[in-house]
């Protein structure tokens, strides 16, 4: 069930450069799954419109979101100190599929501030997985805790650790195969992927970002194209916030 | 104490609407309140046909506002009656159904369609652009807007809302010229047409250039332009523009709104259309006001 | 690097002036801001006669903006010609004296007065109530707004900008109308018409009534115009409307403005005008921009 | 010399219900006199004018204001603590003629919100003074303060301590009186004085109060009518923030 509550802050921790990590005390995560999202809401009367992130943990009664300042909204979540409060909507959207996942080799990509989804993704898919994580330089934000959870495959733009490249450089380098593909990370990165995975013939499920409004799939703020008519509108326009961020990569427009 | 207001003969339970567009059909938020509740749901614009809306990006916050432009993509009628109608038919609350098109039969057509559905009221959304008149807005045209109302009276079995743009130099003489054409009643203000520009992409923040602005930013002018429109026509005006609370919708009220919309705010806080009705009620209390429909208008 | 732009034929050091009303004869900022290092400074509204303007409450805050109705105070031209001009004349920056009426002789008058002063550019505030015409105001006509510009430039010696209003249905025609008339600029958005109600005290916010909204919540609607007048229109545009940083600034820029005016941002930083101008110098840096013209109407 | 910064709130605290105390670390007070005032801005951008408060007391680099709680951007200010910033301005205006009180017996007059101005001006008027106050209630703030600087009578509209009534009620029933009048209070009051004092044949210098946006003369949001030609735009009409915000009482209309 989604609510909008107040939050308490636990912690506040900067990762890497414009990369913050933050604990909410809440139960908004406590029916929520991987790859869903929770809103947050600036304090300022200025910024209206909620800020979407990623789940990037989720522990008992409690979440993590790890986020990148990219304005002046996010640039207020990052000075929140423990004890102070936040406004957060959630759980939205729908989640990596875990079920595929069953009895399967899994390539979990991410991309950048894709990367923060696949920790909790890669804590519930108990088999066999490979983590392939892309960044800009050897500033490896949560590679400690993917380490942790199966074998970790690096692509950095500029060559200082692992793969110098994207994370399908890395895929090669390394000789990896999986049957399956779980993907979050920049548009150019999850083009590169679907592409990846039409050519191996394997199903890939990609997180798709846009600007929203709602979060709740009302506003249809937020649609992407899709190969299917969609259940909404029926026009082939699917909402990023409900029927996703989570899709085919086959089925939508990137 | 008396919440109730009477818009065209329809008993509104508190005057609370939702502001169409902002609200789906009322399911999405039905998880966040009880429906039940409210004066009215209005729904998102619906055309004869499906519309699959413009490009993205749709959306960009501005300073205490932000920027749409869906295209008032929506699944046309035949989905609309047969998913979205039955669905708010379960709740105690009055129905009003959002309307729009390219061309005046599109309008006609859709009107028809619901001739026979458990609709309460008809909001007739004329800032759509009037591809037969070069892509003006029928609601920006006195004549054009008197026109459309005309036309869609012809055939609707339900009173008629029609909603006025705010792009205009002379809001009064548009209410005049729905007034003029039939119209039970106006609602406006429907969005100010803005832009955004980023500046380090050097592109426009919307892929359709402009949209439409609304939130808190607009509400002076929503205000105005209620009181004007007020003061020109004798059919009850129903206030919108920028309302997130029981005070914003109050002013409102006192210009000489029968009832309001909130549209923008449901998406900061989903809460919000409840907490104006029970807000509007603390206010009667404190100033013990019996009956809403005393303070319609009340500051001229 | 090059930050000068040229309107009509005269040379400013950089693009940011101050917008009429807000920064009196700049006197008063003077304490804050080296005025050499303005573009321009636009002076408040000067008439033929001291006008003693409204009654007050003239200013309300709104969301992300504020209401005035100032009513156009002013000393009159005489008392400006003796002590104002001589004060601006002794900064290195262009000075535009902006001129209102209530008649069309009163503009002439007071643009005649000013054929032999040291004044560089003449702005004319069209937005104000054409008193022979019911109360519209000029800007609010193309008919009359062209023929306002036609008169004031049959007399003026110095070039003439014309001060649109945004509360019409169509910019493009205004601004189309005004260099029909002969302007040599234009400039938009002054204020959108708004009101506030108090609704403890269940009366108008502002004595007036309505005012004149202004501040950040306006931006997209100021944004959307001045592109659609740059567009419309080979004259130089000069935008405004809730610019308060240089990123805002150059929106207007980057949609087609030749220069721009800051305004309500002066009451809540009086230093703000000059920090706009380092900004738009650290942003040409950042990009490698050499001339800042390289960036006018650069987003189509 | 005018000028804006961010000064260091030092102190917080309440003196009755909605009334606060605030110390300020800044040097805009250190060349100004009492009846001047300083412009605070809310953080919230949504609030963009500025509050005027008048100075309460004024100590070498901070000053002392005490305000009311009226609405939101006041109520911000309320919540603000030792270490927290606040954007000031000032100072602002031209304050009481401290000159005009030598070798006078004064009335210092504050109603409600009024009442914090004349602790300073107390402090500075070395010779004979009367304090009249009005308060709603027995809730007298600032009281102690006053009472060290001399005689003080207190009128209450509940008649919870001094006169019932208003301060010129407290006069009679006192039998108080004076050479000269510094009053500061909302405008009924003003209108009371300032036909007291043209009853009394004694000069009288009243604080005005009107809703401000530049606070420094430029808009003319905030004037008052004057029986003498103005010298900005010679119309009669008095800057409140400028040439005010005291101004002899029969100069201005009330």
């Amino acid at each position: 069930m989604k609510r909008k509550e107040s939050a308490k802050v636990l912690s506040q921790e900067c990762l890497a450069p414009g990369i913050f990590s933050m604990w909410l005390l809440t139960g908004i995560g406590d029916e929520a799954v991987p790859g869903q999202f929770v809103s947050l809401y600036s304090r300022d009367g200025s910024r209206l419109l909620p800020r979407p992130i990623s789940l990037c943990e989720i522990g008992e009664g409690r979440i993590r979101l790890v986020y990148r300042v990219a304005g002046a909204g996010t640039a207020e979540f990052s000075a929140l100190r423990a004890g102070d409060s936040v406004e957060v909507l959630g759980p939205l959207g729908n989640g990596f599929p875990l079920k595929e996942a069953e009895g399967k080799r899994v390539f979990l990509i991410g991309g950048g501030i894709g990367v923060p989804p696949m920790v909790e993704t890669a804590k519930r898919i108990p088999g066999e997985k490979i983590l392939v994580m892309g960044y800009r330089d050897s500033q490896m934000f949560l590679k400690e805790e993917l380490e942790q959870t199966g074998p970790f495959f690096a692509a950095t733009e500029d060559g200082s650790f692992g793969t110098r490249g994207n994370v399908l450089d890395a895929v090669r380098e390394n000789d990896l195969s999986a049957d399956l593909i779980f993907a979050c990370g920049p548009a150019p990165m999850l083009r590169a992927v679907k592409a990846y995975a039409k050519e191996q013939g394997i199903p890939a499920w990609i997180s798709m970002e846009e600007r929203m409004a709602c979060g709740i799939g009302a506003c249809l703020g937020c649609v992407c194209g899709s190969k299917e008519v969609d259940g909404h509108s029926h026009v082939k326009n699917k909402r990023i916030c409900k029927d996703g961020p989570v899709f085919p990569a086959e089925e939508v427009e990137l | 104490m008396d919440l109730s207001v009477d818009i065209a003969g329809v008993t509104l339970k508190n005057p609370v609407m939702t502001a169409s567009g902002t609200f789906g059909s009322g399911e999405e938020y039905s998880e966040f309140v009880d429906l039940n509740r409210l004066g009215a749901v209005v729904t998102k614009g619906v055309a004869n046909v499906p519309w699959p809306g413009n490009p993205t990006p749709r959306i960009a916050e501005t300073y205490g506002g932000m920027l749409n432009a869906i295209g008032l993509q929506n699944p046309g009628i035949d989905v609309f009656v047969r998913r979205d109608l039955p669905f708010l038919k379960q709740f105690d609350t009055k129905v009003v159904v959002n309307v729009c098109g390219r061309i005046t039969e599109d309008y006609v057509e859709v009107v028809e369609r619901l001739s026979e559905e458990p609709v309460d009221l008809l909001e007739i959304n004329i800032s759509c652009p009037n591809v037969k008149e070069g892509g003006i807005a029928f609601g920006q045209s006195a004549k054009a807007a008197e026109a459309i109302t005309r036309a869609v009276k012809e055939k609707a079995r339900q009173p008629v809302i029609m909603k006025l743009s705010p792009n205009v130099t002379d809001i009064a003489e548009m209410a005049r010229a729905v007034e003029a054409g039939g119209a039970d009643a106006v609602s406006l203000i429907n969005t100010l047409t803005g832009m955004k520009i980023d500046i380090h992409r050097r592109t426009f923040a919307l892929a359709n250039k402009t949209g439409g602005l609304s939130g808190p930013a607009v509400r002076p002018v929503a205000v105005r332009m209620v009181y004007q429109a007020a003061q020109a026509v004798k059919i009850p005006v129903i206030g919108m523009g920028g309302i997130r609370s029981a005070e914003d919708a109050l002013e409102f009220i006192l210009a000489g709104a029968a009832a309001v919309s909130v549209g923008t705010a449901n998406f900061h806080n989903p809460y919000v259309t409840l907490e104006i009705v029970d807000g509007i009620r603390a206010y009667m209390e404190q100033y013990g006001v019996q009956d809403v429909r005393e303070l319609v208008g009340a500051v001229k």
